[in-house]
């Protein structure tokens, strides 16, 4: 079961700053494991971001994003309190959404 | 309207209306052309941006020297009106094109993410703005080599 | 025994008491000592030996740093002296090239689950204290810079000598110095020493000509 | 396998990296501050934070407890200020005790695990997490914003910082290595890696209550000091550190007494 994100999402003047950290192994398909076999690859492809309700980024990812991703959105004209909700997909169909509340800086 | 701006609005829409498990939906979007490109210029075709114009409103920040190369945080700020999506790429990755990010809503144009590199190489970002693409590269030295 | 006796003992005694008090020097290197002999629950017997010190390390062990009575400096510097070895072919500079890539080459001796890893030789492990070719942006700075080392010193036999046997055990010039004995421990060989001298004394080697 | 993890690691990128990258002199100062500090900026140590809050205070192992009643030093269950004092003594143990071996204690006494088990998968590898390097990022984190303040109140305690003080400038094995050779002079580094210098309280304040526990961009996981110990061992050609060895606990509780007074702020960054 996929782990919960931590997201941050911080009002600096009318632009929120979302910051959103994800457990997945990222998987290249290239590494091999500890018994010598080779890791399938297991990626994050899709990232989708709301915020209140309108998505707002919508991230295709290759294999190459770190893993442990880390990345960041900025939306102009938020307040505190709205809310942002953030899903990601990977190539295994697995999935993930946690959502978080704009707060002021 | 150009064809990811497209897709986008139609996921949204299909989305809300729940005629589609966000995964469906998504899986259909990804850009599997481009992801499995092994040069860039097969990368560019992928996306259509093969005529690029290189423009210095686009502003890369990464390290200069990357101390390890399966965290390299890259940041993407474009000053091009009316940004859609901006994509990056690690040129000698064995597939360079690492994301692609769209806009929308307010989102303002700013890509950061952290990505692996083989090896030192330039990092492309490609801004799709208003239907045409524009590019800005960036060196990425990546330190290799053995432990002490 | 007065009363103003007893109550001095007791005053003493409660001001142990109360108050930090650290052991002595010789239990706490007693104690220590225990612990080292416990702390490696896996390994060959061999590798355990590795935790034993001999007597030169021993006496470069104080704490806060040694300082070297001159008769404790004589001792290391001959015990230094005594162990050097030169190669069977009595030559003291050998291939640069292969010297550069020992230089870089950190590895060797290592142990990961009781097991010793797997290498043909071990690194000479220089950059990781060394500045040795200025093009090389990976070098450690635990040691002294020698870029231009030949250019400065010449590449003459006895310029050669002296720089092997500062490689072969370090303690000989500096005793207690901070550069590991890299031949006297068997760490390098003889040959992959001069090939290391090669290295820094040759004027075709990066050390020495810097483009 | 353990030692591995650096290069399985390696592995997940693209190409192989190599473990212990490098780079640097003088000039490349600024070259890597810019990522240095973007890497500082957003820490997945936070995700393994979560992970051992859940971890703590779930019902596990053979004996279907929590840690909840696990007394890190600061009463049953208390996680608040316990970075802040540990190593020190315990009386049911009889030991000194840095914040891994205690938990050790817990997790055996209290949950049932088996010691061996744990302290095989202590360090977290691509494969595996380790639940030990969530839980101390949890505990850790507990404590930010708290000074050091290792009180060296019992006679152990004191025993352990003076085996600590000498063990640090013990040197031993085929490199003639002891810490003090590394970590005795300041703006010292091996290869581009920076090397504290330990003889010195004003910058053991800075980086003893900063790390460890701290992610590892390296190796893709949070980091404990036990590993830090354990990697220097292995660096210094040394047999296998044993976990929560007195060894490993006598160092740390001179280091962290050193550290008094410095301000908590975990899990670190660290490369």
């Amino acid at each position: 079961m996929a782990e919960p994100m931590k997201i941050r999402a911080r009002l600096k003047g009318d632009i929120a700053d979302i910051r959103v950290l994800v457990a997945h192994p990222m998987e290249t398909g290239q590494r091999k494991n500890a018994g010598g076999a080779l890791v399938p690859m297991h990626f994050i492809k899709h990232v989708l971001v709301t915020h209140k309700g309108n998505v707002v980024y919508d991230a295709q990812w290759s294999q190459a994003v770190s893993r442990n991703p880390v990345f960041a959105v900025r939306v102009k004209g938020a307040k505190a309190g709205d809310k942002v909700v953030v899903t990601w997909t990977d190539n295994k169909d697995d999935k993930r959404t946690d959502e978080a509340v704009i707060v002021a800086a | 309207m150009n064809p990811l701006r497209r897709s986008l609005l139609q996921f949204a829409a299909l989305a809300a209306a729940g005629w589609l498990k966000t995964s469906q939906a998504v899986a259909a979007a990804w850009n599997a052309a481009g992801f499995e490109a092994k040069a860039t210029a097969e990368v560019l075709k992928s996306l259509g941006a093969s005529g690029a114009a290189e423009s210095s409103d686009i502003a890369i920040t990464a390290p200069d020297i990357a101390e390890n190369g399966a965290v390299v945080p890259i940041e993407v700020v474009s000053r091009i009106p009316n940004t859609q999506a901006i994509s990056i790429i690690a040129e000698k990755n064995p597939f360079p094109l690492a994301a692609t990010m769209q806009f929308a809503n307010g989102a303002e144009p700013y890509a950061y993410v952290r990505i692996k590199m083989g090896q030192t190489a330039h990092v492309r970002a490609i801004v799709q703005a208003g239907g045409k693409f524009f590019t800005a590269t960036r060196e990425v030295k990546i330190t290799i080599g053995g432990c002490g | 025994m007065n009363n103003k006796t007893i109550l001095v003992l007791a005053l003493t005694t409660a001001t142990f008491v109360g108050c930090a008090s650290f052991p002595d020097a010789q239990s706490t290197a007693k104690s220590a000592e225990q612990m080292v002999a416990e702390a490696h629950a896996i390994g060959t017997p061999d590798m355990k030996q590795r935790t034993v010190q001999d007597h030169s390390q021993r006496t470069c062990s104080a704490i806060g740093g040694a300082k070297l009575t001159s008769s404790q400096a004589a001792e290391i510097t001959k015990t230094a002296r005594d162990s050097i070895r030169y190669p069977s072919s009595g030559k003291l500079a050998g291939d640069w090239k292969t010297g550069a890539r020992l230089t870089t080459d950190g590895r060797g001796q290592r142990i990961v689950n009781g097991k010793i890893e797997a290498r043909k030789e071990n690194g000479a492990l220089c950059i990781n204290c060394h500045a040795l070719d200025p093009s090389d942006v990976n070098a450690g700075n635990l040691g002294p810079a020698l870029i231009g080392y030949g250019k400065q010193r010449g590449n003459a036999e006895a310029v050669a000598r002296y720089t092997y046997e500062r490689i072969y055990n370090a303690w000989a010039f500096m005793p207690c110095s901070n550069m590991p004995r890299l031949g006297a421990s068997g760490f390098l060989t003889p040959e992959q020493i001069a090939h290391v001298v090669a290295y820094l004394v040759d004027p075709l080697s990066p050390v020495n000509n810097s483009r | 396998m353990i030692r591995n993890v650096g290069r399985v690691a390696a592995m997940a990128t693209v190409l192989a990296i190599t473990l212990c990258p490098a780079l640097a002199q003088d000039k490349a100062g600024n070259g890597l501050a810019v990522g240095r500090q973007m890497l500082a900026e957003d820490n997945p140590g936070e995700l393994w934070v979560e992970r051992g809050r859940r971890l703590f205070h779930e019902k596990r192992g053979p004996r279907n407890a929590s840690l909840e009643q696990c007394d890190l030093g600061e009463g049953p269950g208390v996680v608040k200020g316990v970075f802040a004092h540990l190593p020190r003594y315990f009386a049911d143990t009889g030991k000194v005790q840095d914040l891994e071996s205690r938990l050790l204690t817990c997790m055996v006494q209290l949950q049932g695990f088996k010691r061996e088990d744990i302290i095989r998968t202590r360090f977290g590898t691509l494969d595996r997490n380790s639940d030990l390097e969530a839980l101390v990022s949890y505990i850790g984190a507990a404590s930010n914003g708290m000074r050091m303040n290792v009180r060296l109140k019992h006679a152990q305690e004191r025993d352990m910082y003076k085996a600590g003080e000498y063990l640090f400038y013990r040197r031993t094995g085929p490199l003639d290595f002891a810490c003090v050779t590394c970590h005795g002079d300041s703006g010292k580094r091996i290869r581009l890696q920076e090397l504290p210098n330990m003889t010195r309280a004003e910058e053991l304040r800075e980086i003893i209550p900063t790390g460890w526990p701290a992610y590892r961009g390296t190796h893709s996981t949070v980091r404990t000091m036990q590993h830090r110990l354990y990697d220097c061992f292995w660096q210094m050609r040394l047999p296998d550190l044993g976990y929560a060895s007195d060894l490993s606990v006598a160092l740390t509780t001179y280091l962290y007494h050193s550290a008094n007074g410095g301000v908590i702020n975990l899990p670190g960054v660290r490369r």
